[in-house]
């Protein structure tokens, strides 16, 4: 059988990978995809531990995977909807050249 | 022989494992390569089914417009679909310069496999489940998400205006019309308390259309829109955007999408049977041989995709904004509402004597239905007053 | 219906009407006020009928009504939340349910229903005015609904915070009351003055917050609960007394005190967070006394009150205690003398009556701290309300008369003894009881009780220093009825000022009422002649909150002489000096130090938000960013530069220019630009900056200090 | 392991096998003689004029916000559905309070007339 | 090396080079494709974990809606569709290395930690996940309170982008 190592380091990379993303691209939408892939990253975790946890009529780890999903969808609901407007705006979608948070 | 009759996969795959391990193959191996012959040899048997589907098809439309249809080939041009398919073969393939050559190519594949891997959990006979898995339900939609995503790589991928344009129409049609027919799936689930298709069949002592019959009529409303047939075939308005996002392809790839669909309805059929007319289930008879099971569900299935063809050739057309207003202002709560009163009825009247559980079930559906309509009629005479004769203010202090 | 569910069911009408408002009715005044008084009404019966069953107890204190539920998962335990009623909050109950009723029937009057709307009123400006068949009447308050939905809210705070029975939902209330406080303040959010009112106060009191919810969590990690019944348990306290703690060497428990006692100095505007209070008075007058007088600073005290086992704990949290609220109230009792503004007057002895209770926390008295919440309550609501019902008298003059004087400035009343006869009476009872006029007034017998205590216990500086912020308050309150109700008119507005409507002089009797009767309660069972006729009822009630039952102190002539003496001095005093004084400019009082409260403001302005700024525009920008760093890159720079000038002559050019001068610019250059990102707004690199210091802190942390 | 979802990859496999293989059967059969026109994009014989990638309405990103979120609430009412029958009414009740706030959503959306096309 | 093993190593591999290649295409659409293919794979993990019900979750969520979305905005911020400057920002460097040590780290601690080193109970007999679920979910002493805030949290993210994406000018 698989052991829960394998599963951390590899939620482990994932989520190194899309924090990467989200510090380095310079699209905004792209910076959402990493986000995304932290997200897998931390459900990968859950599920791996709600598996391998010592008593499995326990159900925490798939209800928190649940709600993980309930928060990634309303993130990139909202986080698409402000690149959007932003996009409406300021005609663009470059992180660099949205600097609001300066003002 | 009598067990051959009652369970033949059973025999079969006994008699082949005996048969591997007999030249010295891993028993776990042995079992894989069982497990995948039969799902080679089941899938083989869809694509011919599929193949039978074109001229059951064209002879319908045919009939449809009073014509005779394919005639030449064979008897009743049986012979006709396989000179289709050979046409489509011979056919040069082509991949647009401006396309993106593994998008554009994976997108049939893929609309094709989406198709394929539903049949992974269609239980065929009590002893042919295939695969009885436990969220059947949710398979069935998720199988569903990536047809889309088949769509929305075809448009984008082949990189021609009329393509892209089809596939947002046809996903916001898709997307839109997924919610009502999840919502509809919902109420089998709950009735039958489980999303692993053989439950729902077996719990159909009474079939659920006459528990939920509004139910049963939104899924296949929201099914043929998924399906993208006429009404609902924005994706390919031939009149407007040429062909929608299969505009660029031809020859078998074209084909894939064409028989894709064409399966994909049959399919559906199946599904609304499965879900809503018992399945597999006729008066017992599944019982004695899944001989007898396994087409009598193709049997409903096929009705289930004449009507879907019925529909598709005696309707028009609907705008798509009519469409999506269709379906959000109307499908969508008109589902959500009849979850919520199924669900409580369900839940108030499920020990009361089966009578009076199926007349509430029933009354509340016709109920729900019928005020959803009078609402909606209402509501649309008053817009059409209001576009008829415009209040004209009275010229008081004039 | 059971006592639990009743409590359970109090605080929900308020925030019931508050949505119905907000959502539904917003359209009509009428049904919005019906809703908004209906609410209350059923809260106060629900609170009387909770009141009058808790009396049925026996040994309410030791056993008393409680209900929780389950609220968070944590971990496998739960958060629990739920309600209470112990002795405490049977009497907070009571006076909070009849104030807020009668406030909610207050302003009904107070905002001019059934008046005309302005002839150019706007919502976000008090009402100018209407033009009626020529004549000038008050309009009605354009934002009427939007206020009723406001301060229903405000009650549901204010009772939540009341019946919950730990400290969580203490705080969501709490905080419910510091918004609605912020909304209502800011009621009139088209006047500058108001908004700005209305950000200090919330400012000011989210300072206390902030270390309100670290004491919360300090005690949650610690106990692992937050209900009072697990908090002040025997052996938990005893725990937390004996645990020390880095910080002043205060014990955990004092700690927590303390924490939490710096939450209650924000509500409670003790100094030196007492600078929004004053400034709050630009909300509405039913506003005022809702804050300042029924509820949100008694929460403050009733919060310490309730922690008061963890409190006494610590000597030296005590005696902070004690101290910051005797130096209070005299601090407050000194600017209140030369304040002119009515209500402005009312404020500051709100924060001195208010440093009264703090400090008989501090020296231990603790049913005398009840006991004078409560009937501080009931008084000081009065004299709100009766200065709401004044001013609003002065503005009707205003109107009349049509000369724009400020409805507010004592020295423009006068004489209104004859023009509005109630508000007088009630007035004049309000003003003894808050001066402690004796036998008679509730005022006396709380404040007297609390010069007992500090007497008794020998706190002779808490003692001189209460007696003389008592003199202090006897003389400013007779120097307020003086000004404004005795004498001749000052203004023709005053002249023609005139007596209010039935529902804002109804809640001045039924008030005035308690400001007399609810004393009565409480006389000390050793006070002479009528102690022995009456039993001491508010003590042993209250008293039975605490674990073990506080004695009263022994009865001693000192205390009962210098109430009496401070008292009736300082209004004799009062009403001889103000007698004759006509204007403003004869006032020898006006001493510009009290006038403009100590400079505090103005130090608050000086010694933190110059600093603020001036750390952001020029340390930060100027000298950091602009000096430091481009002086050290330009620096290089420009070193390089000249020792490539003087080397050119001995070495290659090229090599020199291309490597030393170019490269080193380069790298300089590189540096700029790789140091600029902490000045941009890029979410990102903000991500990267955090993320970066992080790692540093964490390595440095995990292999230095836990190496 | 006896886990089903290996029949389901088994599918999976297999489903793409036969669609690539005839993809590839009808590219070996086919004739190749590719030349500009015919690889061109197909517009109905007019020369291509412009942009593909058209700016698309506001519109479709709205009806696949709304999409989304009332699919995340169907998964969410999945479980719910399947352990009904054996958890009375109580559970009934808050499964359509959970719908119901949902709903709210979908309503605001179309009293603000987002859900308009045009 | 069971057959277990093997799969899961082959889907890891994948996710990780997909994931890879959502953060370096140039291309947002491909970009974009790939997270899907990331996504499924991860989809395919859940199935190895015996969690049916997340990984179709997982497929009808993601990738039938988020990457949906996400192709949708794509489109509808056109003019980056195909814009062919550099996709990273200058501190690109500092982000991998971000990455890096950040994998290093939780690397180092996990695998040579043995709390993890541990094969999984077997499934018992008749187990569905499922059903537990749906008891986890609306039972009033376990997870009802997440289960109705989270319709709260979908309410508030459907009104507020709808009213941030859809400004009528």
């Amino acid at each position: 059988m698989v052991p829960l190592t394998w599963y951390v380091v590899l939620s482990a990379a994932l989520f190194s990978i899309g924090l990467f993303g989200v510090l380095s691209r310079r699209n905004a939408i792209a910076i959402l995809l990493g986000v995304e892939l932290m997200l897998n990253a931390v459900n990968v975790n859950l599920a791996a531990f709600w598996r391998y946890g010592s008593d499995l009529t326990k159900m925490t780890g798939q209800v928190f995977a649940i709600i993980v999903f309930a928060v990634a969808a309303a993130e990139v609901a909202v986080g698409l909807a402000l690149v959007i407007s932003v996009y409406r705006r300021h005609n663009t979608v470059i992180a660099d050249e949205i600097d609001l948070l300066k003002w | 022989m009598t067990q051959f009759l009652t369970d033949p996969l059973k025999v079969l795959a006994d008699w082949l494992q005996g048969l591997f391990t007999g030249w010295g193959m891993a028993p776990d191996a042995a079992h894989v390569l069982i497990a995948f012959l039969g799902v080679f040899l089941l899938i083989a048997l869809v694509m011919l089914l599929d193949i039978f589907l074109v001229w059951v098809e064209r002879k319908t439309v045919a009939r449809f417009q009073d014509r005779i249809g394919p005639n030449r080939l064979g008897p009743y041009g049986l012979i006709q679909p396989f000179a289709d398919i050979i046409k489509l073969l011979i056919k040069e393939d082509i991949t647009p310069r401006a396309a993106d050559w593994v998008v554009y190519n994976l997108a049939p594949i893929l609309s094709m496999a989406a198709v394929l891997i539903l049949w992974a959990i269609i239980p065929l006979a009590p002893v042919i489940l295939n695969v009885d898995l436990n969220v059947g339900a949710l398979y069935l939609i998720a199988a569903g998400a990536i047809g889309t995503l088949a769509v929305i790589m075809a448009g984008w991928g082949s990189h021609n205006k009329y393509a892209l344009i089809g596939a947002f129409r046809q996903i916001a049609v898709l997307v839109s019309f997924e919610i009502p027919m999840v919502t509809t799936l919902l109420i089998p689930t709950l009735l039958a308390g489980t999303m692993g298709l053989n439950g729902i069949i077996e719990a159909q002592d009474i079939w659920f259309v006459l528990l939920s019959p509004l139910g049963a009529a939104i899924f296949l409303i929201a099914a043929i829109a998924e399906l993208g047939r006429a009404p609902f075939d924005m994706g390919e308005a031939e009149s407007e955007i040429v062909a929608g996002f299969n505009i660029e392809y031809s020859g078998m790839k074209f084909g894939m999408f064409y028989a894709g669909e064409l399966l994909h309805a049959f399919t559906f059929g199946g599904f609304w049977m499965i879900m809503f007319f018992g399945g597999y289930r006729f008066f017992g008879l599944e019982k004695v041989s899944p001989f007898l099971a396994a087409p009598i569900l193709l049997a409903k299935a096929m009705l289930g995709y004449w009507i879907i063809m019925w529909v598709k050739y005696t309707m028009m057309r609907i705008r798509i904004d009519h469409m999506l207003a269709f379906n959000w202002k109307f499908l969508t709560p008109v589902a959500l509402l009849l979850l919520m009163v199924t669900a409580l009825v369900h839940s108030m009247f499920k020990d009361a004597s089966t009578l009076l559980y199926v007349l509430t079930m029933f009354g509340s559906n016709v109920a729900v239905g019928l005020g959803a309509l009078e609402t909606a009629r209402q509501h649309s005479r008053r817009q059409r007053s209001k576009v008829e004769k415009p209040v004209r203010s009275a010229p008081a202090s004039a | 219906m059971t006592t639990e569910t009743l409590l359970w069911l109090i605080p929900l009408p308020p925030l019931l009407a508050f949505f119905t408002i907000w959502l539904v009715t917003n359209r009509s005044k009428s049904l919005s006020h019906t809703v908004a008084v209906g609410a209350a009404l059923l809260s106060w019966a629900g609170s009387m009928l909770v009141f009058v069953r808790a009396l049925g107890v026996e040994h309410l204190g030791a056993h008393p009504f409680e209900s929780a539920v389950n609220w968070l998962p944590t971990g496998d335990a739960w958060l629990k939340i739920g309600v209470r009623l112990d002795p405490l909050t049977t009497v907070t109950l009571f006076f909070v349910a009849w104030t807020v009723l009668m406030i909610f029937l207050y302003s009904v009057g107070y905002h001019n229903y059934g008046q005309p709307p302005g002839d150019h009123d706007r919502p976000g400006l008090p009402p100018h005015g209407a033009t009626l068949a020529g004549r000038q009447v008050p309009s009605i308050e354009p934002m009427y609904s939007r206020f009723f939905a406001f301060i229903g809210l405000f009650a549901f705070g204010m009772y939540t915070l009341v019946v919950s029975d730990n400290l969580l939902t203490l705080f969501v209330g709490w905080e419910i009351m510091g918004l609605c406080s912020y909304l209502l303040i800011g009621f009139w959010y088209a006047k500058p003055s108001a908004r700005d009112a209305a950000v200090k106060a919330f400012m000011t009191t989210r300072i206390g917050d902030v270390f309100m919810l670290l004491g919360i969590a300090f005690i949650y990690s610690a106990t692992g609960s937050l209900s009072y019944g697990e908090i002040f348990r025997e052996e938990v306290l005893h725990t937390l007394a004996s645990v020390p703690t880095p910080i002043f060497g205060l014990s955990a428990a004092g700690l927590m005190g303390l924490l939490l006692f710096i939450g209650a100095v924000g509500k409670s505007a003790q100094f030196p967070l007492h600078v929004w209070l004053p400034d709050a008075m630009e909300g509405p007058t039913p506003v005022s006394a809702m804050i300042h007088a029924a509820t949100m600073v008694s929460a403050g005290v009733y919060m310490t009150i309730r922690i008061f086992p963890l409190l006494s704990l610590d000597a030296a949290t005590m005696s902070i205690v004690a101290f910051s609220g005797a130096f209070t109230a005299l601090f407050a009792a000194t600017i209140a003398v030369a304040q002119n503004d009515i209500k402005r007057v009312l404020a500051f002895s709100t924060i001195s009556q208010l440093g009264y209770m703090m400090a008989a926390l501090g020296i231990g008295a603790y049913v005398a701290a009840a006991f004078h919440l409560v009937t501080h309550a009931f008084f000081k609501a009065l004299l709100f309300l009766g200065s709401g019902s004044v001013i609003h008298g002065m503005e009707h003059g205003v109107l009349h008369t049509g000369d724009h004087v400020d409805p507010q400035d004592m020295f423009n009343m006068g004489g209104l003894r004859r023009r509005m006869p109630i508000t007088f009476w009630t007035f004049l009872i309000g003003g003894f009881a808050l001066s402690g006029f004796p036998l008679i007034t509730a005022g006396f017998w709380s404040k007297d009780e609390i010069l007992a205590d500090a007497f008794g216990h020998g706190h002779l500086a808490v003692f001189t220093t209460l007696a003389v912020a008592a003199f202090l308050t006897a003389f400013y309150t007779m120097r307020q009825i003086t000004l404004t109700f005795l004498g001749p008119a000052r203004t023709k507005a005053a002249e023609h000022a005139q007596e209010t409507k039935w529902t804002m002089t109804t809640p001045l009797v039924v008030l005035a009422a308690f400001a007399i009767g609810y004393g009565w309660v409480g006389i000390p069972e050793h006070f002479p002649v009528l102690g022995p006729l009456s039993a001491n009822w508010f003590h042993s009630f209250v008293g039975g909150t605490l674990a073990e039952h506080p004695e009263a102190v022994a009865f001693s002539v000192v205390p009962l002489l210098t109430s009496l003496a401070v008292a009736l001095g300082g209004l004799l005093i009062g009403w001889l000096v103000y007698r004759n004084v006509r204007t403003a400019e004869h006032d020898r009082l006006q001493i510009p130090l009290l006038k403009n409260k100590w400079y505090i403001d103005e130090i608050y302005q000086v010694v933190f938000i110059r600093p603020s700024f001036w750390l952001a525009e020029t340390l930060t920008s100027k000298w950091i960013d602009g000096a430091l760093i481009d002086g050290v890159l330009h620096g290089i720079g420009r070193l390089t530069g000249r020792l490539g000038h003087t080397l050119r002559n001995y070495i290659d050019k090229p090599v020199i220019n291309e490597f030393f001068g170019d490269g080193t610019a380069h790298v300089a250059q590189w540096f700029g630009r790789s140091l600029r990102p902490i000045q941009t707004g890029r979410v990102q690199n903000y991500m990267l900056l955090a993320l970066l210091i992080f790692m540093l802190v964490g390595s440095v942390v995990f292999y230095v200090l836990l190496a | 392991m006896q886990n089903e979802w290996l029949y389901i990859g088994l599918f999976a496999v297999v489903g793409l096998i036969i669609p690539i293989g005839a993809i590839s059967v009808g590219w070996l059969l086919g004739p190749k003689k590719p030349n500009a026109v015919k690889q061109d994009t197909f517009e109905c014989g007019i020369e291509t004029v412009g942009d593909t990638w058209v700016q698309f309405k506001a519109q479709y990103y709205i009806f696949a916000l709304v999409f989304l979120v009332f699919d995340v609430e169907v998964v969410f009412l999945f479980p719910w559905a399947v352990r009904l029958g054996q958890l009375g009414l109580f559970a009934v009740l808050e499964g359509i309070l959970f719908i119901s706030i949902v709903v709210a959503g979908l309503i605001y959306t179309w009293r603000k007339g987002m859900l308009e096309w045009a | 090396m069971s057959l277990q093993q093997i799969i899961f190593l082959v889907v890891a591999a994948a996710t990780v080079g997909s994931a890879i290649m959502v953060v370096a295409s140039r291309h947002l659409i491909h970009a974009a494709l790939w997270l899907v293919a990331t996504l499924f794979s991860v989809a395919v993990i859940y199935t190895l974990l015996n969690a049916g019900f997340l990984a179709v979750v997982q497929v009808v969520i993601y990738i039938g809606a988020i990457a949906i979305l996400f192709i949708f905005a794509v489109m509808l911020t056109r003019r980056d569709m195909r814009d062919t400057g550099p996709q990273h920002n200058r501190n690109w460097w500092l982000g991998a290395l971000i990455g890096l040590v950040t994998f290093a780290g939780l690397f180092s601690v996990l695998f040579f930690s043995s709390a993890f080193n541990k094969t999984p109970a077997p499934l018992p007999a008749g187990y569905d996940a499922v059903s537990l679920l749906g008891d986890a979910l609306v039972s009033p002493n376990a997870y009802v309170l997440p289960f109705e805030v989270a319709s709260v949290l979908l309410l508030a993210a459907l009104v507020g982008a709808v009213y941030v994406a859809f400004n009528r000018k």
